[in-house]
């Protein structure tokens, strides 16, 4: 799976500046004096005056530069104010909101993204990371393991498929701008040896995938309207809908199984909004000698009484195929889980 | 505009344009230096003036030493011509 | 890519950087000057050959100080040894 | 705080600042050059270097001349005095 990083600190993002606009001509632009940011520039601005931070880089693309203001008159900028550069210490690696994933590149361009428990829309140990090329960006690895193992990582157009050359890359200015914390990337060029799937392995970092995503003050999940809602094995909440878990063989194909769901059944117009995520994944409460299982989440979009009820029907449909043809596909059994808003206290 | 004085990308190459009229200015502090990859400019700025003054001070020399020989020459002559 | 053109601040310092193979340039306009604190960079550039040019002609004296002063020693040894 | 590098127009000009101890610099890589207009620095570097070599050289003979000129003015001085 490919990963890619959402945020980023270019200087022409509006969303980096704290009134929600690139700056002016003339404005006052600020960066503060301790924060440490490299800033990509994709055109040429002019400025009055722009306060630089002591430690931070300006990434110049052809034709981006700075040049002085002449005093003319810019459409929307009356009257210069003070523009400062948003703090971008706060977006972390681990936050699940923060990435986009898709199973090919293309499907990276053409928005195209898959649906996964928590832990795994932070990238998983064979995935591939995309920083995207021309964009600059400030991201914290602070990491309770320690290591944080993928397949590759892009960074402006440079992909790392090898613990040397990753090294090297992180010795450089640019990279200590970029990436600050105390984790360290393994990068291994390679993909999961087990045609049943890989585990994630983000597992231990459950605690603080989850803190990023509902913030450090607790547990902030969405209020539910069915009852019984339960948490997928990896996710931060709980949720309407359905999971299926399936005990399987080692002749059980991921790829083979998930081109089926999706062909035989997620592209029927009835269940065009349900959303699936299927991955291995271990039950964290039976932690020891546990095996690991094929988890099936199914979310739809309905509302009210509604909701979880065609993802219900979906988890139906795919248990009876399992039942007829189980066996060909490798899965021993399957058990289902469903929580939709018509069976919320009778109503 | 163009006209204005401008630091820009051009094809991976810093350039540092001044307008026609206009200045690009590179201020230090007092104890603050200005580097060309290795050289202090600053250096280089008070060996270029002490280059110029030396020239000043060699041509006074070479005009001492041309009227000295001049007057030499003169004076050879008529010894010569005694 | 690492061949962008960096503007970079480092504990404070202001640094221009270009990729391996890439220049800094600075262009000025028919009165636009660069100028580093006071100094005019054109200025001291021109200053520069103007030392070079100016080295050139003082050799050039010196060649015929040496000449005259050649002569002058000859003629000198002839009369003393009359 | 007074010590962050800084950009700033002033009446048009394009103004780069550092703090009082703080450098401003120039670095291209092995292959960059800094050029300025049509001349490249590194060749301008190394011409101050040759003026001041030169400049010595110029002193030597010039050192040189001196003794020799008042050797010939002490002989002069004698053959006059005859």
């Amino acid at each position: 799976v490919y990963k890619q990083w959402i945020p980023n600190t270019n200087f022409e993002n509006a969303s980096n500046w704290d009134k929600d606009r690139i700056p002016c001509a003339n404005d006052v632009v600020l960066f503060k004096s301790n924060q440490e940011i490299s800033v990509f520039v994709q055109s040429t601005h002019s400025l009055t005056d722009m306060y630089l931070p002591l430690n931070g880089e300006f990434i110049m693309a052809p034709g981006a530069g700075f040049a002085a203001f002449d005093g003319s008159w810019h459409p929307g900028c009356d009257t210069g104010s003070a523009v400062s550069f948003t703090d971008a210490e706060k977006y972390k690696w681990h936050d699940p909101a923060l990435w986009h994933a898709a199973t090919s590149l293309e499907d990276l361009d053409q928005r195209k993204y898959i649906f996964a428990v928590d832990e795994e829309r932070v990238p998983c140990q064979y995935d591939d990371v995309i920083f995207q090329p021309e964009t600059s960006f400030r991201v914290n690895i602070d990491s309770s393991e320690r290591m944080i193992h993928l397949r590759s990582i892009s960074i402006m157009g440079q992909k790392f498929t090898s613990d040397a050359a990753l090294a090297e890359y992180m010795q450089r200015s640019s990279a200590k701008l970029q990436f600050h914390g105390n984790g360290t990337f393994q990068v291994t060029n390679a993909r999961c040896p087990d045609k049943s799937g890989c585990e994630c392995g983000n597992a231990g970092e459950h605690r603080q995938i989850c803190a990023a995503l509902l913030g450090d003050s607790g547990t902030r999940c969405p209020v539910l309207v069915c009852k019984d809602p339960f948490q997928p094995v990896g996710h931060c909440c709980e949720i309407c809908g359905a999971t299926i878990s399936l005990e399987y063989t080692p002749g059980f194909d991921m790829r083979q199984y998930q081109n089926r769901i999706l062909h035989t059944f997620l592209s029927l117009p009835k269940y065009a909004g349900v959303q699936m995520a299927i991955s291995k994944v271990r039950k964290p409460q039976t932690s020891r000698n546990s095996v690991p299982l094929i988890q099936i989440v199914l979310m739809d979009d309905k509302m009210g009484s509604q909701t979880g009820t065609n993802a219900e029907q979906l988890a139906e449909d795919i248990m009876r195929d399992i039942a007829e043809h189980g066996d060909s596909f490798g899965i021993v059994t399957g058990t289902v889980q469903v929580a939709t808003g018509s069976n919320s206290s009778g109503q | 505009s163009d006209e204005q004085p401008r630091m820009t990308s051009e094809r991976g190459n810093l350039v540092f344009h001044t307008g026609s009229t206009k200045n690009i200015e590179f201020r230090t502090g007092s104890q603050g230096k200005i580097k060309i990859n290795e050289d202090d400019l600053a250096e280089l700025f008070s060996q270029i003036r002490k280059n110029k003054d030396e020239i000043l001070e060699v041509k006074r020399s070479i005009g001492v030493l041309q009227n000295v020989s001049n007057q030499i020459t003169l004076i050879n002559s008529k010894i010569v011509s005694l």
